[in-house]
C-alpha cells in the first residue's frame, strides 16, 4: 500500500501535513505525537524581521469553527533559524516554511534565505493571511501580484513552492492557473475566510483586529467546493485543507482532488487528529482494495 | 523548550460536585499526570457534549490527591455549564500539567502573601499545601458563595482574610484592602525595626533589613484572579517593592503555545514582546507585565 | 419603545422577517405561528414561469449548516398568484416577493408584474442564487449586469427594492454601492456561499447539483463581516441574514450595521425562531434603556 | 392548503428501549398529538444532545396508545445513536402529525396488502390497528433482527409472512416473493372463479368479478420500506393492476412543505412536477410516481 506523494519534487512518506499556524514550530507538540509519522510539518508564517502580532482578543469560538487574526507573529528568520531550526532539522520528515513578505522582494527575499539555509522541505507562500495590513491577502486576491510573488520566488529557489491560495476571490480557476503558469510546484487550499463577529453587550468586535479568519469545520464545505474547481483548472498537485477532523474529511478533499491535506483547527482540540487521519486513510484503503493514495485523488464521479 | 512534561489523556470522572452556588469541584482519575503536578499549572479539558463549540477549557490545577487531581470551577458559560451537567464515570479529555507554575516558597524564605479572586483560589491551594512556610491567603469576591476553599486554607494552618465586596463575608471591599493594610504594617514594622535599630549597634541581620532588597525579599506575593485585579496587586506589589507572580487569565485556543493566541505583553531587555500565557505563563513576575498595552 | 423599521417607503412593524426559500409560501407555518407577529413574510424565488427545479438529493447537513441546491423550484408568477397570493393578501403584514429571471428583461417582467397585482409590500431581487445555470449569481457578480437589474426593475414599480446580495465576490462594497446608485431601495447580505460536500463511499457528490449553497449558523460569521462592510458603503437599510438562530445573532447583525434581519434555515429546525428573535430583541432594548430599536443599528464600536 | 392539522411540542420520553439489535422504540408523552395521528403519518423530531447537526429527524409513527405516540427506529448514524442514548424523563421537540397517510381501509373494502422492509414496519401498525378488516402483512428484512414487530401483527390477528435476505428468519429471499405468490394465487383463483361461471349462468356478484376493475378492487397494497423495495412493489402492482400506496422515505429538511427538499416525480396530466414528500405525501399513489427520472 503506497501512501507516499509527491509535491514538486518533495516526497512525503503519506499525504497528511500539518496547516501553518496550527503546529507551530512542531516542538510545541513534540511531546504529543511523534512528529515523524507526519507526512510533514508546516510551521508558522515567517517573514524576515520579527512580527509582535495583532492585539488580543485574537481568537474567538463561533460555530462549528474559530476566528482568528493572530496578525502572524513571529520570531523573522534569523529568529526562527536559532530557536526552531535545530530542533527541526532533526526531524526524518520534511519541514515546509510558510513565509511572506510586505512586498514581493521580501517574499523573495525570505525565500532565498531558506534556499540557502538547505535541509528545507518546501516553501509555502503565504499570499493569503486575511489578518495584515500589509502582505498577506493583499497579494493573493490581486492576479498580478500573485504572479509576481511566484515568479520572484522562483527565480531564487528550486526548492518546491506551495501557492497558499486565498479564498476572497470570485472564482479561484483564474488565480489557480496564474499560480502555476508562474511556476508554482502546487497550492495550498485554502486559507482561512473573512470574518467577524461583535459582543452585543459591549458593542465591541470580538477580535482586537476587528476581522479575522474563519478557520475550522464550518468552512470544509466551501473548501472542498474550490479544491474541486482548482483541481479541473491546474495540473500541479493541491493540498486541500479547512475544517478537517477525521479521516473522513481529510478523503472528501483528496476525492474532491487533493493530491494531499493539511489538519488545522483541529489540532487546537485533538492533537492527536493528523495520526488519526493517517491511520483513517490506510483503513478506507483497505477497506476499498486501493494500492495507492494517489487513486483517491480526483474520484469524485461528477458526469462532465 | 521541552520543559514542561504534559500528556494528552481520557481520563474518568471520580466526581463531579457543586461546592457553592455556581462553583463546582471536578475529581478526575489521572495518575500520571498527577505525579507531574506543579502549583500554579493548569490542565486544557475537551468537554465532549459540547454542541458546536470545539475548543477545550483551561483550569487551574486545584488538588493532587493520590492518583486523581482536581480542578474548581465556576459555571460562566456553555463549557462550563455541560461540565457540570457530567457525571463519575464519564470521560473527558485533558491535556496537563500545562504552563510554567508559581516558584516554590523555600523555608526560611520570603513569607507568601497569596491573594486570589474567585476561582482564583483553584491555583492557590496546592501552592499552600506544598509550601513549607505557612503565610496568609487574602481571598476577595463580590459576595459570601464567591469566597472558595476557605476551609481548606485554614486546614492548612494558613492566615485566611476574607473580603467581599457586598460585606456579606469577612471585611466590606477588594481583597487589595487587607493587602495593602498588611503591607503597609510590615512595612512600619520594619521602619520600627529600622528606626530601633539605628539608634542601636547594627546587627549583621538588621542591616540586611535596611536595604530596600530587605523589605522585598521579607514577603512574596503570589496572585490569581480577574486581570484588574492582578493589575492593582502588580501595582501594589512595586509601590511596596515587593516580589509578585501573577497568574494571568488568558483566553486559550490551543494551551500548548502553537496558535498565539494568549499572548500578554511582557518586558524585554530593549522593549516589550507579546509572551504565551500558556507557555511562558501563566504564571508571570508583575514587574514584566507592560499593563499599558493590556486592555 | 419602537421596534418598527423603514425599508424604503415599506414600514415594518418590526425588523424581523423570514429569509427567502426557508419559509415557503407562508401558509405551510400559519399553524405553528402567528404569521402577523412578523416584520414581514419573504416568499420563495419567483421567476415569470413555474420552475421545476433541481434533481434530487437538493439538501444536505453539513457542520453547524446545510447546503441547498433547491434550483429555485416555484410555481411561476400565475401559479403563486392563483395558489398562494389569495392566502398572503389576507395578512396584515407585508409580504415581500423574492423573484428572478434569466434575462435582465424577465427581472423586469416579473417586477412589473407584481406591481400591478397591488398589495405587494416590496420586491426583492435574487441576484444571488448559486444553485441555477442561467440567472441568479451571474447577474450579482457581476456588476454591470447587477446594475442593470436594478435599474430595470426601478423603472417599472415604485414598490421599494431590495437587491438580494452575493457574498461570492471578493469585496462586496462596490457591489453594495452599485446597487444602491442603480436604485436600490436596501440589501439584503447574503445569499447562501457557493459550497460541495461528497460522500466518501459512493465518490458522488451528495447533491444532484454537485454543488450548493451553504446556510446557517456556520456562515454567520462571514455574514456579519459583510454586513460591516457594506453598511459602510451605502446609506441605504441592510436586511442581514445568514445563521441566525436567536435574538443575539440577529442583534449582533444590527450592531454591525443592519436595519433589519431574516431567519432562514433555523426555520427548519426551530420554527419559533422568528417570534423568539422578536422577543428578545424587545428584551435586549430594555435590559439596555433603548427606546428605538435602531440604536442599535449600526452601534458597533470600531474605532475609525 | 391548511390540510394537516400539526403541532410543536416539547414532549417527554417516557420509555426509550432496544426492541431487537439496532432498533429502539421512543414512547413520547404527547397528548395533544396522539389525538390527532392518521395512520402512515410522521414525527419530526428535533435531537437536542446533536453536536453540530442541527435537523430533524423524521419518523413513522408507529403506535398510539392513549395520551402517547411511540416510534420504532434504527440507529444509522448521529440523530438516532443521540436519540437512543436519551433516556424516560428526557424531552425531544416534535413536530407531528405531519404528511399525508395511508387511505384508511374500508369495512367490507379491498384486502390490505400491507408490505414492509425493515423499519418500514413502524408506519404499518396504526394501519392495520384501525383497519376493520385484517389482511396480510409481507414483512422482509436482511436477517432475523430486521424483522420487526411479528408478534404485534399476529396479536392483531393478520397474517405475518416473514421473508429474510439470508433465510435465518421465515422464507429466504426478498418481501417481494411472497407478494408475488399471494396476488398469483389470487389472480388464478379469481380467473377459475371467472371460468366457472362463465360456464354457469352469471349471478351479480360474479358478475362484477369479470371485469378488471373488480380484480383490482380486491386487494390494496400498502408499502414503506426501501426505495428499489418499493419500486419493486410499485412495479408489481402495476402489472397485477393492483391500487398500491407507498410511503417514500426521502430525506427531509423542514417537514412542513417550505424548503423542497423532499421531492420525488409525480405524473401530473401532460407530464410529471416535483411534489414533497413532507406535504403531499409521505404516501403516494404507485401509479403516479415517475420512477424513471428519480435515482
Ligand atoms: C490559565 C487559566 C486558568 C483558569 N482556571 C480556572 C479555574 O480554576 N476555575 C474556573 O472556573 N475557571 C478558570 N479559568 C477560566 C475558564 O477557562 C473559563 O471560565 C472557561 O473557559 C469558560 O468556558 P465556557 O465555555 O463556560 O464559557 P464561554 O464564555 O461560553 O466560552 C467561550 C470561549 O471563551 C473562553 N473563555 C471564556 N471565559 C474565559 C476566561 N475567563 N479565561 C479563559 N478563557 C475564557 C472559553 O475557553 C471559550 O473558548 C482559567 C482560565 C485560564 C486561562
Ligand atoms: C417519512 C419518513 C419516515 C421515516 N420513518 C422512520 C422510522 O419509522 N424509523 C426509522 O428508523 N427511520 C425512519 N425514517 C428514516 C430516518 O429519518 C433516518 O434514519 C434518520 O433521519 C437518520 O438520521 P441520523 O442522524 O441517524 O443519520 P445520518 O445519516 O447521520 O443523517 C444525516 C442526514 O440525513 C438524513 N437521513 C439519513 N437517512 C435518512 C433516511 N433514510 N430518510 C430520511 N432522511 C435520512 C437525516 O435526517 C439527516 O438530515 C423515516 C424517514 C422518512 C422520510
Ligand atoms: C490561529 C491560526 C493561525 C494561522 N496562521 C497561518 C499562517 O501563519 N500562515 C498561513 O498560511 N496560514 C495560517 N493559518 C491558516 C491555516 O493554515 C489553514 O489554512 C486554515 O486554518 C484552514 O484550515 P483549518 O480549517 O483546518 O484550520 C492559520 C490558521 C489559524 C486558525
Ligand atoms: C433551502 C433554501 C432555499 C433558499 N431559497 C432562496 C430563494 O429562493 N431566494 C433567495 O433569495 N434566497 C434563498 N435562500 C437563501 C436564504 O434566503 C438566505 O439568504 C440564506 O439561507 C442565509 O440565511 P440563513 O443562514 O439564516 O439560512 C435559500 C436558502 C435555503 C437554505
Ligand atoms: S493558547 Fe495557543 S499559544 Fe497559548
Ligand atoms: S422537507 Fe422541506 S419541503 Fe419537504
Amino acid at each position: 500500500m503506497n501512501l507516499s506523494v509527491q509535491i514538486g519534487k518533495l516526497k512525503l512518506q503519506n499525504p497528511v501535513m500539518v496547516a501553518s499556524g496550527t503546529f507551530g514550530y512542531g516542538v510545541e507538540y513534540a511531546q504529543l505525537l511523534d512528529l515523524n509519522q507526519l507526512g510533514a510539518v508546516v510551521v508558522k508564517g515567517i517573514r524576515l524581521d520579527p512580527v509582535r502580532g495583532n492585539a488580543t482578543p485574537r481568537t474567538v469560538e463561533v460555530a462549528s469553527g474559530l476566528i482568528n487574526a493572530i496578525g502572524l507573529q513571529g520570531p523573522g528568520v534569523d529568529g526562527f533559524i536559532r530557536k526552531y531550526w535545530p530542533f527541526l532539522k532533526t526531524l526524518k520528515v520534511p519541514t515546509i516554511i510558510n513565509l511572506w513578505g510586505t512586498t514581493v522582494e521580501e517574499y523573495a527575499e525570505v525565500a532565498r534565505r531558506f534556499d540557502a539555509l538547505g535541509g528545507v522541505g518546501a516553501l509555502e507562500l503565504n499570499v493569503s493571511c486575511p489578518n495584515i495590513k500589509k502582505g498577506g491577502a493583499q497579494f493573493g486576491t490581486d492576479l498580478k501580484l500573485l504572479a509576481q510573488v511566484v515568479a520572484d520566488c522562483r527565480k531564487v529557489t528550486k526548492l518546491p513552492l506551495i501557492t497558499k491560495m486565498s479564498p476572497n476571490v470570485a472564482s479561484i480557476a483564474p488565480f489557480a492557473r496564474a499560480a502555476e503558469d508562474a511556476g508554482s510546484d502546487a497550492l495550498s487550499i485554502m486559507n482561512s475566510y473573512p470574518a467577524m463577529a461583535i459582543d452585543i453587550e459591549t458593542r465591541k468586535p470580538k477580535l482586537a483586529n476587528v476581522t479575522g479568519g474563519l478557520t475550522g469545520p464550518c468552512i470544509k464545505p466551501i473548501a472542498i467546493k474550490l479544491v474541486w474547481e482548482a483541481a479541473k483548472a491546474v495540473k500541479i498537485p493541491i493540498i486541500g485543507m479547512g475544517g478537517i477532523q477525521n479521516a473522513a474529511d481529510a478523503i472528501e478533499f483528496m476525492v474532491a482532488g487533493a493530491a494531499a491535506v493539511a489538519v488545522g483547527t483541529a489540532n487546537f482540540y485533538e492533537p492527536q487528529t493528523p495520526l488519526q487521519v493517517i491511520a483513517g486513510i490506510r483503513e478506507f484503503m483497505e477497506k476499498h482494495g486501493l494500492k495507492d493514495v494517489d487513486e483517491i485523488t480526483g474520484s469524485v464521479a461528477v458526469k462532465k | 523548550m521541552l520543559a514542561v512534561p504534559m500528556l494528552e489523556q481520557t481520563v474518568q470522572i471520580v466526581s463531579n460536585e457543586r461546592d457553592t452556588d455556581s462553583y463546582f469541584r471536578l475529581v478526575l482519575r489521572a495518575p500520571q499526570i498527577a505525579a507531574l503536578i506543579q502549583p500554579g499549572q493548569f490542565a486544557h479539558v475537551r468537554v465532549a457534549p459540547l454542541k458546536d463549540a470545539l475548543l477545550r477549557r483551561p483550569f487551574s490545577i486545584f488538588q493532587v490527591s493520590g492518583d486523581t487531581f482536581s480542578i474548581l470551577y465556576k459555571t460562566v458559560g456553555q463549557g462550563t455549564d455541560a461540565l457540570a451537567r457530567m457525571g463519575a464515570g464519564g470521560e473527558v479529555s485533558v491535556i496537563a500539567p500545562l504552563g510554567h507554575g508559581f516558584t516554590a516558597p523555600q523555608r526560611g524564605g520570603e513569607t507568601p502573601l497569596l491573594v486570589a479572586g474567585g476561582y482564583g483560589m483553584a491555583a492557590m491551594y496546592l501552592l499552600a499545601q506544598r509550601s513549607p512556610q505557612k503565610g496568609i491567603v487574602f481571598v476577595g469576591g463580590r459576595k459570601r458563595v464567591d469566597i472558595l476553599c476557605e476551609k481548606e486554607f485554614k486546614a492548612l494552618g494558613w492566615d485566611v482574610r476574607v473580603t467581599t465586596e457586598d460585606g456579606s463575608h469577612g471585611e466590606k471591599g477588594l481583597v487589595t484592602k487587607p493587602l495593602l493594610a498588611e503591607l503597609r504594617s510590615r512595612r512600619s514594622n520594619e521602619a520600627q525595626t529600622e528606626k530601633l535599630e539605628i539608634g542601636n549597634r547594627k546587627s549583621e541581620i538588621s542591616q540586611s533589613l535596611l536595604t530596600p532588597a530587605a523589605t522585598r525579599q521579607k514577603v512574596r506575593i503570589y496572585a490569581c484572579g480577574p486581570t484588574p485585579m492582578l493589575k492593582a496587586v502588580g501595582k501594589i506589589a512595586g509601590d511596596f517593592n515587593v516580589p509578585a507572580e501573577l497568574s494571568m487569565d488568558e483566553h486559550m485556543c490551543c494551551g500548548v503555545g502553537v496558535c498565539l493566541t494568549c499572548v500578554i505583553p511582557v518586558q524585554t531587555g530593549d522593549g516589550w514582546e507579546y509572551q504565551r500565557t500558556c507557555t511562558e505563563g501563566p504564571v508571570f513576575d508583575a514587574r514584566n507585565i507592560v499593563w499599558e498595552t493590556m486592555k
